[in-house]
């Protein structure tokens, strides 16, 4: 096995791959910028070298300031976590031209899988579904109508040059397509002077379901199963599930052999994830391969349990597969809600600051993946993700009560958090159905929120007589008895009812 | 015998809260007794009628006190019965007093400045667009208003609680 | 279900019960003593009364004034944790004649099994093996040879009358007997006056193995397993782990039948557990039931994926096990560490005091039941366990390794812990190959640890660094260009190697 | 330069460590760039030659420093220059100075007295029994001495670091 391994990355996948790493045997090297010196995965990490400045620009993306390091450092192996430059192949291809082992796919794999029109074509031929459509640019409006009969309405019509929504259109019935056509031909043709169009069946309501997938260097491929990934808000996961309430066994062997499948085709070797939507109708569709691992891998691990890192470091030294597809045993229900620094009631601004204090509970059933610590300060530079947390449960309904348990009693001062937001999507009946999509956040439960409930009155007596309590006590005067060592604040002990 | 006045989530009326100095409090009326524990200057622990409360407190850069229960948080505006009588006699309520100046609530670039001076806004009106954390954040007017001066222009990089706009 | 239930008990066992009522939906009231009155499981709880002073004999022991307590807060059901009340029959009783229901079994199996006698008589009307031996107290020496050679040797003699080890002796064979039972009749006569003797097999380097056992108030029985708790010093269990490297499928089923076997005919409902020891032919003698929950219970918990204490309220509002044996699915390697506040190089004297500051990591697969938040206090009152680790492994090594992890990354200030003594027993041989008995700590391990090793040139001369700058830190001047706001000490950031 | 003379676990030579103040020191004669982060009294992370060491701090009560890395402790001594020149002058190293006063390690109850005044005791006899958290723990001579006075009898209930035995 590997002796020693650099960590491309940062915050609490950094802190994930070294746990790992450590239990392994296997030394780790970090790399961080300004904004990072000390942050809690340098601290945990064995080596650590500064790379540049807080911009990830200057600091995490820059290649060449990476492999030197693990040169300097002697490292094998690089590996590049999520985001940053884990999905760029000439990254991989960098490592590899330097006798470094890349922690994913060959450089090739994350080439073809990079290319969306490649990825189709290869899915198209390994008989894996893709949206039905044109799949080339067309202008003669008859085989428009054709096409558009053969996939069946709603489809959407969109512009072959354009992006951001221009030229694009839904037409949900035959007698409307004529018009909307016009109407997109003519938009296409001023704004990006080409007519063609592309069409394809509309996809209302989806849902984002990816199945994980590990493969060897050898050949053999297996999946772990599915993540339900649809509560989504502005195409971010904010909270996952596994299993998904819509796969049932025999969905998830059809998924699960598409995307073995596809990922074999592709030359893969190391995790990865082969994204689909899902219709009403439990059709799904092939969406994109993540050629890493996920931020939402954990709930597979405890669904399976099998340590990913552990498999992808096994993977890279060149190790087979120790399982095989009938050895995956699932048990129990998984969901992980990300912990954002933002403020939910504010648009989902960001928060920065100090980080004052935490109090979180756990115990039985939970777990969280984090990268931060008490007194540690979140920047603007990074990911406003700042801890991951992870509820098992025996049954859906026990690991979504575990959760709500610990989310109500995690405790973070300095910064806003999303835990309120969290909760009420928790809450939510759509979620408690599993009835959700990728839409749902946007289309309707934002606006529901805006109604938002008062405390009720036994709460709002101990809230006011909680901050009269606190005004009392911060005025500026000498504390009485205080039993605090802490604060400057006075503290009470009362004989109570006794 | 200590009075405050207590408003949630702006909810009126105030809720009125004396201490009356042996553990007991009359809230709106009603008589509780309590203890209390504060751990640090985020946590106390209250316990009213036997009943416990868990709670944290930010109030750095905000309005009011934030209190965090069980995973829920409430704004928070709390005065005194003297700070109500300076109030009076100031006869300016600090409730109705209107937001003078706009500040920046995180680091960032300002991508998008669409208002000038002497310009009429409406409340909902987006002013600035601030880009931080490789997000776009829409500044918004919250209440109908004229602004007096733009502190600064496209693409100036400001810190937190940088001044950005004057209003009349 | 209960809508509310009482926890007659405090610290992390509390935490355990309070968090899974939560996620039933079920209401909490905590009692605490004086010492207790802002312990972080009366924070957690629903509602907290004051009961006592802080010896427990005048709080947690105090049934009359718990009992009172469940009647004044509404509460229909006590949990009664581990220790304290939980194996008092009298306090179940109370319990029922208050209409209150004890989460726990009938008070008269708890008397049945609280009796050694009558368990031991139980156990060989039921075919569970027990130490063979004359069971009676015998004073003719042919019979005592006799038996002797019937159960084998080694024996153990003992005077019946006796107790604290005197008037006991090991026979190791059948020329030894004679002079044996002459000393130990003699000092028995002198000691008790009584020279009647016990004859039973000495159970040489036994290991202690406990199955867990579920029965619900309608007469099915289920077992969840064994659990391994040889590692022990003075009789306390230190480390627990599961499966047992020495128990096999067969001898699973074998013991565990057993174990059903013996609960049922004492009539017993809820959670138990049934002792044995197992001598190094793998024959296993029944030793006690504990009829509460354990300690160690969330072992059991992470290898069948149960929740033990939502069991527990299950069976007492009267509900049927949903479960049959053949549900029960094992996965993995469990192993539990007590982390105790006690000098373990200074002859595991206690430590208490006030817990400075924590520091810990946890992350994937470890587990973490504690009743304490940085700020508390250590005191004299109670148990000095003041946290469980449990690590999950896909096998035993990774579970080790993980658990070496963890425990080398949790700081805790103000106290001394045995942290780096568990880390000793990890790393020990006899751990790793799961070779070791209820006799190894104080037998082998105590002397072995006295040859402490030296820490090594790398890590002693960051040591003497670390010393030297935080002495230079500490000298009573202006600091400069610091970074932390918590400390008198100055920071120093520094270019590096950039 | 500043210059510190540290012993881990009582070992000896001592370890010399010159702070030359640009983050690089001198350890025994090998040099080491190095940087450092305080995080709180009790915690500080240490960066020497890009190898990082997470350590822990616990000194109160204990005669020695103790400093915490991955789950192990050691008993760290740390004497400037300027304590050894004093030390020097004195003519009475610190290293050599006898225990002279034996103080209780926690609360407790002495549930037993084995030894009187004026008696010579050896090292590693049993001077009290002290009953505390449910155990009973030995104290022991930690070197051949005699005893000067016992404060304490059979039963005597005592607090942490209350003095026990005096010796002479």
């Amino acid at each position: 096995m590997f002796r020693k391994i650099l960590i491309a990355n940062r915050g609490e996948i950094a802190v994930r791959i070294i746990n790992t790493a450590r239990e392994m045997g296997i030394k780790t090297v970090t790399v961080y910028s300004d904004f990072d010196e000390y942050s809690l995965y340098t601290k945990l990490s064995d080596e650590s070298y500064h790379i540049g400045e807080s911009p990830a620009s200057k600091s995490y993306l820059m290649a060449d300031k990476i492999i030197e390091t693990a040169k300097i450092s002697g490292a094998e192996a690089i590996h590049p976590g999520y985001g940053f430059l884990s999905e760029r192949s000439f990254f991989a291809k960098l490592c590899s031209d330097n006798g470094i082992e890349f922690i994913g796919p060959d450089h090739n794999a994350i080439e073809l899988l990079g290319s969306k029109t490649d990825a189709k074509t290869l899915a198209i031929n390994n008989k894996v579904p893709v949206v039905p459509g044109s799949g080339k640019p067309l202008t003669d409006i008859s085989e428009i109508r054709k096409i558009a009969k053969e996939v069946g309405y709603p489809v959407l019509i969109k512009a072959s040059a354009g992006g951001g929504g221009k030229g694009m259109r839904i037409v949900r019935s035959e007698n409307e397509i004529e018009e909307a056509l016009r109407i997109a031909r003519s938009e296409a043709k001023s704004s990006f002077g080409d007519d063609s169009i592309f069409v394809e069946k509309y996809i209302d309501v989806p849902r984002h379901i990816e199945f994980q997938i590990l493969a060897d260097k050898h050949g053999n491929v297996i999946h772990l199963g599915e993540r339900e990934c649809s509560m989504q808000r502005r195409h971010q996961k904010i909270i996952e599930e596994t299993p998904s309430v819509i796969v049932n066994e025999e969905l998830r062997n059809e998924m699960g052999e598409c995307a073995k499948r596809l990922v074999k085709a592709s030359g893969y070797s190391n995790a990865g994830t082969v994204e689909f939507i899902v219709d009403r109708n439990n059709k799904f569709y092939f969406l994109e391969v993540n050629t890493r691992l996920q931020v939402e891998h954990p709930i597979t691990e405890i669904r399976t349990g099998l340590d990913l890192v552990r498999e992808q470091l096994k993977i890279a030294w060149g190790e087979k597969l120790d399982l095989e597809q009938e050895d995956i045993e699932f048990r129990g229900s998984v969901i992980e809600c990300r912990i954002c620094a933002e403020d939910s009631e504010n648009n989902f601004i960001p928060s920065t600051g100090k980080i004052t204090n935490i109090n979180k509970v756990l115990g039985s059933g939970m777990r969280e993946d984090t990268g931060i610590e008490q007194g540690d300060t979140v920047s603007v530079f990074y990911d406003p993700m700042i801890a991951k947390l992870i509820s098992y449960g025996k049954d859906r309904l026990s690991a979504i009560n575990r959760m709500k348990r610990a989310l109500s009693q995690y405790k973070i001062d300095g910064i806003k958090t999303n835990i309120s937001f969290l909760l009420d999507l928790l809450e939510s009946p759509e979620f408690i159905d599993g009835n959700y999509h990728t839409q749902f956040i946007e289309s309707k439960f934002l606006e529901r929120l805006k109604a938002k409930d008062r405390p009720d009155e036994l709460t709002s007596r101990a809230l006011a007589l909680a901050a009269a309590l606190r005004a009392e006590n911060k005025k500026p005067r000498q504390s009485i008895n205080g039993t605090s060592e802490y604060s400057h604040w006075a503290s009470k002990r009362t004989e109570n009812l006794r | 015998m200590k009075k405050y006045f207590i408003s949630i989530d702006c909810a009126e009326p105030k809720i009125e809260v004396n201490l009356n100095g042996l553990n007991s409090s009359l809230i709106d009326g009603i008589e509780s007794k309590y203890s209390y524990k504060i751990i640090n200057d985020n946590v106390m622990v209250l316990r009213m009628d036997n009943l416990n409360f868990y709670f944290d407190f930010n109030s750095e850069g905000n309005e009011y006190l934030q209190i965090g229960l069980n995973g829920r948080v409430y704004d928070v505006d709390c005065k005194s019965d003297l700070d109500v009588l300076i109030e009076k006699m100031s006869g300016n309520k600090t409730d109705g007093k209107a937001v003078k100046e706009i500040k920046s609530p995180m680091p960032g670039i300002i991508k998008k400045v669409n208002v000038a001076s002497g310009q009429d806004v409406a409340k909902g009106e987006v002013l600035l667009v601030l880009e931080a954390m490789k997000m776009e954040n829409e500044i918004k007017a919250i209440v109908d208003c004229k602004i007096k001066k733009v502190n600064v222009e496209q693409m100036s990089s400001v810190e937190k609680n940088e001044l950005l706009i004057i209003l009349e």
